[in-house]
């Protein structure tokens, strides 16, 4: 089994063309002992076969109710975004660096690029880095960047940003010796003024500011984004971008703008496919540029004046700059990148808006229910489209008996912070219909209720 | 040339695709709202359809289109791979899903990392890394780990040939090292006298490719790990050019204490314009301690679970939120398992198979070889220094002009030490035929540039588009399109 | 212009494709075995997508172009019907599966059969005619199968307008039947004392569309209808022109007593290059009995199951081994379940409104509209009479230069009774730029025909191919490859 | 919820252009009392709405294991058949009457004709009909056409060909006046010459010669085919195009070969779809093309006499002969037939064959296994991948609960013949391996014990 499209006849001449009687001498500059060992390895199987094989490995997942969240969440994803998006012109193409053979990709490129910038309230945005977290720790280096005095900078990390956030700007910036502080939340889930103003007392270069936080509450970004500001801090700000048709656009926070805007857009459009791949952005004002990470492109003309594309400031890049570029980012989430721009093309302003304004009611028509039967927000403030709600008995139990009844519940929270034991965080999107928030709010309190008994 | 935003007119949706009603949002605090919609287009679903289908049709691509790339491996994507990742079960997943729920897919990316350890003799894999470039980081950020856990702090220095692709600097960088950049002889072999001048007690490692980016295997790669060995370094094997020796020989076996391998080049998985790829990465056995979570473990009873920090405890950390990129590994799950033992064995020796046969017919029809010496590897390099000097083509010529006859130009000015270079990789998957055609268009060219030079010049003719001003690009920036400012109708 | 056949080379395979061995048949008598194997195609996988992949880039279609095609609704085709469609579930679902795993589709058939009824106003409907053809067919049968069952055996005439489709004349002698035409007047209208004169006792029926193929609502629908009626006669419906008066009239309304739909226009399936269609045929009450199975039944347990001739003892039988194109049906029945009951009332409204605006339009450039003073159904005809007598451009020649402009060209010369026409049919899913984009080009071709009408002649100039020689098509067969004959390489 | 494009101010503008003032005035011209009354529809929905839908309908057919056949035939269709059939330009296109606009469409039909000519030993073969059946109908009016001379004509049809096949003709050719006339079987399954013999007697103008027969028995073709074309009889042949990559092609059966060949081509990638779209062919002498119903690609030239392709012999045609034409056929399976041609390339005659053999291998395996559990079959003939098993039980139920255990256990045979009561009518293909053959062996016997007991 493989794809080699060669005869053996085809093989004897093509050796015999360049001087050779057999394949194996092709090596022959390798010294011989470094000649693998026979390898352990499963047998050939056809198409047919793998395909069985995993079709089984997939199961159907794709029938539970997901009420799930906490940094992937699930949309209904047109029919035509992936349809499109898998045309091998768009699939099996390389990074478009012969311009002229590749506008499609490139044209695509610019699009997602203007977009993402609407979306934003920014003036630029790169075409995609890994995803969200590592997006953020991109932002982070950036923002440093453009912090030139800080000699031994702080970076400000509210708690109520993702943990998996936080652990992944942790692993990539530390290498190069970053600081990270990690500020508390109060009781409403919010970072407090007070606690920011005490982190700038002691000095900091950058301040992240999650919108809305991975418990979905909301933050006041505008007070927020000037205080920091005022006090020479660069504001990072993470968003979901869905939220972003309802929610104040960072570039319109405070009096300034956030500084730079970060997210993943894995919610448009792209499948939750077990964590991956999705497709992280990072947006920024044009004169910080020359500092962004990751691929851009400009419309510029050909020799004849007509307009075209072209991949631009490839000086921040790796493939120029070598030691000196912005990141060494080079294959990125291209693909994905592709379907987002496909997924907002199709949505639009106002489509976009009913996706996220349908998942806020929902999460209003459940806190409602579950409300009703006892079951509290953790935090009070308001939410986007997820909440922490604190159950009267531990979660692990609830999340399998839920299961059984074909529910992906929700996310532990106590797993990841002790305070926030008997919190089950909620997802809400517009897949759910009211009848499933309804299904859920009783499945819930009956499971409690068999727990609790 | 028609954005998607001149197609766009207030008011209409392609209403099938959002949620039939608008609720009100009354419970959130105005300040917080947005109060102006942001401009994205008003269009149909058939003008989006329409839309993006056509400029689908101006790319070149694998299945289109003979795309011999250097240094990218760009071979024949398995239609069943991309079935089977789109498959609703995997795509519906979310990555906190129980693992009760989850045995399928942790099962596949057990049994990958298995494979991949067989295949570069290695003893651990972590799969995580999004592409080749964060492999590289979380290879480089484990050999920072494993000195800082001797203690060893004085080494803050990466040896790099100078042949190296451009993320092993950018890379080593991003891991507070400096780099220190190596030369190559002109035979493509690293200069050994002076990589041992370099070596010392501020070396940390050295990363480099086998076969390099010239195209040669690196015979000396036994001496090169003693010496760095010796000298308190570890070897980086950046695994971008695997698939020349993929089932021939191993990085293990060579030296090298920890390795990324690019997917989306030895393990078929497509590009798709720019990403996502996959990036894993294998260590050797001193390395074990370091790699980054989360991996898939399996216990006694064959469950599987993520192993994380609270197993790995000295782990280099997360690299993303989630698992990496598991869609695209999936489908390198499902080439392995398809190509299986046979298969897997082949492909570097077909690989090279097409590229010395390539090497071979491009030097006899006149073209002159970086290497001439040399055996090629699963790519080569031409110079095409003579043609710019007599006839005033460069290789950027060569490659537009390729371009109108239908194929893919290959690596251009890659690497930066061969003048006027083009880097040719045809891989296994294409036909002698298609090769024989190169040929006869690089030829064709090639007497072009001689009685006609102008014509490689203005090259290209026949795409969408004429030769494109970078310049002009960079200059006036143009990144992103307002409303009320469109250059064209 | 490559075949496949001429990218084969003997013993090549794409090994992924097939069993990896191949048992010997020794069991077989060997006189029944083939003895040399067919020469089809020898190549690589890669090969096989490049192929087709790049040959699909040669066409047309309403996802790359408008495709203003009159008589044949070319709107946009849901994706989301195509993926509904291609459920893994629905695809490999056997025929003969027991009706227990079927409740699903079944459902949906019989949901879909409910619907139509509803939209045309009939009393029972069949969803087995597999196009538009053979749900004429199915539809003459009925009418003769109802004669019959009356001992009715003098009626051996059907009688069908000179604007009529060709497939009405050609339904109507597989079913034994002569076929005798009627004339339409100069209004489009039918000639209706040339129908009274044909009408008699050897009439089994008419056959007739409305809005006619002239692109006009036929205004004495009712009195046609009762003359047919009264010379004891039926009526036939072809529905290919439903899409200009869905959610407006129904054909039960309006007097006809049988009908098909052809679910590949006005239910927006897609067309696939020439198929596969859907042709539902529905009845008014005294055809109930003769109606082709299967059909979808439903009991009062809400249990549904296919009825034979067991429940239909009348019935004219099967057109199909199985139950017609259930794929295709799956996607009308997504259709009409995501436009529901406001959305398949526009249809019509909108279609009409393209049609309406384009026809306008176009008149104010200078085109002469064959009836100029009628209202447009959802296409009109354009007559280019003049501009033939005056320039020496026909109907093929502006068609031709369409293509040039990257328009579809519309329907040329037919109706056969309008000279030099072109029948236009926008359909209600095209833009209105689209449309004003389609007058633009019109125009300016209409300017080359005066001033360069050679252009014309010679279009078009910027396809694969230029203008194609089907006089030799005909005269030299070549309707197959054959190996050492390859006619190019 | 529509695919509309109009916002308010375009219609309103469009009828201004009209010099209307509203859309119903479009329908000025229809008589008012003929308005549809309030329609009985369901509710819009949208597209995510509709696909929950319809997923739920859908099922899980697809994991079971199915061993039914009788003239579907379950095998496995590669995955970038239906990726490539699936793009806009193949699946949205029309008829190629434009032929310069449509040369992909017309070179895959030129390919396919091509392919199942050689497939089956023919000079040509249309570029579809509907489907198998209807397609025999076809092939009887075209074998009548060519013998002119009978006045009367007897059509001779086996019992042996697929019940709903002869359903099929018979509501078709009994609208001309055609007889059919049904020939018997012998013990073995297979046609007697006797019988043959006895129906040339009473004289014919057709035989219908189906290889294998819908029992999957196989006929002494090359002996019929000479005796009945001896006879001035016209041979039809009815054949499965996977089993001729094994079998006589019928261009080479007896002396001259049959005059006819038809059949569907849904086994060459096509999938079941609970019953269509399917793609029926009919392939003929080169000199009897003029008779051929459905559409023909030619190769022909252009204006610079470059090659191209284009619809031809376009006068046997409903759109150009109109009461003439050889059939009312207009649009027919295009797309199926272009996933076959896609199939057959994939394949190749090596890997079609190696479908055709493993799928009779797997018969051989099943008939050795049920027969040592005392199940034998109904004819003793050989078969190609199906076979009519002889159940000690009711073959309902043992469906019944074979269906319990995830497999689609066959054809109950005694609901279309009586005297094939208790006749399981099992097709294998290379879609099962060996371990699903153990394992329904298994589970039949252990159905039979259970219901005998
Ligand atoms: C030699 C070499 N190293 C590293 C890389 C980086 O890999 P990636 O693009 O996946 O980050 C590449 C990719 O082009 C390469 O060719
Ligand atoms: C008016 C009219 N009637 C009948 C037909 C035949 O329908 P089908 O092609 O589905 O057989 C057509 C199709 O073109 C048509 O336009």
């Amino acid at each position: 089994m493989s794809y080699i499209p060669h005869t053996h006849e085809d093989e004897q001449s093509m050796l015999r063309s360049i001087g050779l009687q057999h394949r194996d001498q092709l090596f022959d500059e390798i010294p011989a002992e470094l000649a693998a060992p026979a390898l352990d390895l499963p047998e050939s199987l056809n198409e047919m076969q793998v395909l069985r094989l995993l079709s089984k490995k997939a199961g159907h997942f794709d029938e539970r109710r997901c009420f799930m969240g906490f940094g992937a969440y699930a949309h209904h994803i047109p029919a035509a975004v992936w349809d499109i998006v898998g045309r091998g012109e768009y699939m099996t193409a390389y990074t478009p660096y012969q311009a002229e053979a590749s506008q499609g990709t490139l044209q695509v490129i610019y699009e997602f690029q203007s977009m993402m910038a609407m979306l934003t309230g920014m003036d630029v945005c790169n075409a995609s880095v890994y995803d969200g977290a590592s997006g953020l720790a991109e932002a982070v280096l950036m923002a440093l960047r453009l912090q030139k005095k800080h000699p031994n900078p702080r970076v400000l990390v509210p708690d109520s940003v993702h943990p998996w956030y936080r652990q992944t700007l942790r692993s990539i910036v530390s290498q190069q010796g970053v600081q990270i502080c990690e500020m508390g939340h109060n009781a409403q889930g919010q970072i407090d003024p007070s606690y920011l103003d005490e982190e700038i007392g002691k000095g900091a270069a950058v301040l992240v500011l999650a919108q809305p936080n991975c418990w979905g509450v909301l933050d006041d970004v505008d007070h927020l984004t000037d205080q920091a500001q005022k006090a020479g801090i660069k504001v990072v700000a993470l968003v979901n971008p869905t939220s972003l048709a309802l929610l104040k656009p960072p570039g319109a926070w405070g009096t300034r703008g956030a500084d730079l805007v970060v997210g993943d857009a894995q919610p448009l459009g792209i499948p939750l496919s077990s964590g991956g791949p999705y497709v992280g952005f990072l947006a920024c004002r044009l004169e910080s540029v020359r500092q962004l990470p990751g691929r851009l492109v400009g419309r510029t003309v050909d020799l004849s004046m007509r307009p075209g594309f072209t991949l631009t400031l490839q000086a921040r890049e790796q493939h120029i700059r070598r030691a000196k570029a912005t990141s060494n980012i080079c294959t990125n989430q291209g693909l994905a990148m592709s379907a987002a721009t496909i997924y907002l093309s199709l949505l639009g302003a106002e489509g976009l808006a009913r996706v996220a304004a349908v998942s806020h009611q929902r999460m209003l028509e459940l806190t409602r229910l579950l409300e009703a039967s006892g079951i509290s927000p953790f935090f009070a403030a308001p939410v986007f489209h997820e909440r922490v709600f604190r159950l009267p008995v531990p979660v692990q139990p609830v999340l399998q008996a839920m299961a059984q009844r074909g529910f992906e519940a929700g996310v532990d929270m106590g797993s990841y912070d002790v305070a926030l034991q008997h919190g089950l965080l909620v997802c809400t999107t517009e897949l759910l219909e009211s009848e499933d928030i309804r299904d859920y709010a009783q499945a819930l309190a009956e499971v409690i209720r068999e727990i609790q008994s | 040339m028609t954005l998607i935003f001149e197609h766009s007119i207030k008011g209409r949706r392609a209403s099938a695709q959002a949620p039939l009603v608008r609720p009100e949002c009354v419970d959130l605090p105005k300040h917080l709202l947005r109060s102006v919609p942001p401009e994205l287009p008003e269009v149909s679903e058939l003008q989006v359809v329409r839309h993006y289908t056509r400029l689908s049709q101006k790319n070149f691509s694998i299945d289109t289109h003979f795309y011999p790339l250097g240094s990218c491996t760009m071979k024949y994507n398995p239609r069943g791979a991309h079935r089977a990742a789109m498959l609703p079960g995997f795509l519906a997943r979310h990555p906190l899903a129980l693992p009760e729920h989850s045995q399928g897919v942790l099962s596949c990316l057990y049994d990958l990392q298995e494979m991949l350890k067989e295949l570069t003799g290695m003893k651990g894999v972590s799969l995580t890394p999004a592409a080749g470039a964060q492999g590289e980081f979380a290879g480089v950020a484990m050999i920072r780990a494993y000195h800082q856990s001797r203690a060893d702090h004085r080494r803050t220095e990466i040896l790099i040939p100078t042949a190296a692709h451009g993320t092993n600097p950018a890379t080593a960088v991003m891991c507070g090292y400096t780099v220190r950049e190596i030369p190559v002889l002109d035979n493509g072999d690293v200069d050994l006298d002076a990589l041992q001048l370099a070596l010392g007690p501020q070396t940390a490692g050295l990363m480099m490719t086998n076969p390099s980016t010239c195209g040669v295997f690196e015979r000396q790669i036994k001496k090169i790990a003693e010496l760095v060995h010796a000298a308190g370094g570890l070897l980086y094997y950046d695994g971008a050019n695997l698939n020349a020796i993929l089932g021939k020989v191993r990085p293990g076996d060579m030296g090298f204490d920890v390795l990324h391998m690019n997917l989306h080049k030895t393990f078929a998985t497509p590009h798709g314009g720019g990403g996502p790829g996959s990036g894993p990465v294998g260590v050797h056995e001193r390395l074990l301690p370091f790699l980054p979570i989360p991996i898939v473990g399996c216990n006694e009873d064959g469950v599987y679970s993520w192993l994380d920090e609270r197993d790995i405890p000295q782990t280099i950390g997360r690299l993303s939120a989630f698992m990496g990129n598991i869609g695209v590994l999936l489908r390198a799950y499902f080439y392995a398992r398809q190509l299986g033992h046979d298969g897997l064995l082949k492909v570097g020796a077909y690989a090279s198979l097409n590229a010395n046969y390539l090497m071979h017919r491009l030097k006899d029809v006149g073209f002159k070889l970086a290497y001439p010496e040399r055996r090629a590897s699963h790519e080569f390099i031409i110079t095409l220094e003579w043609e710019a000097k007599h006839w005033g083509v460069t290789a950027m010529d060569f490659a537009k002009r390729l371009l109108d006859y239908g194929f893919h130009a290959p690596t251009t000015y890659f690497p930066l030490l061969v003048p006027e270079c083009l880097l040719i990789e045809p891989t296994e998957t294409e036909s002698r035929a298609e090769l024989d055609a190169f040929v006869e268009a690089m030829k064709s060219i090639r007497d072009e540039a001689r009685d006609n030079p102008q014509l490689l010049k203005d090259a290209p003719h026949t795409l969408p588009v004429r030769r494109l001003d970078d310049v002009r690009a960079a200059r006036e920036l143009d990144l992103c399109w307002k409303s009320g400012l469109s250059g064209d109708k």
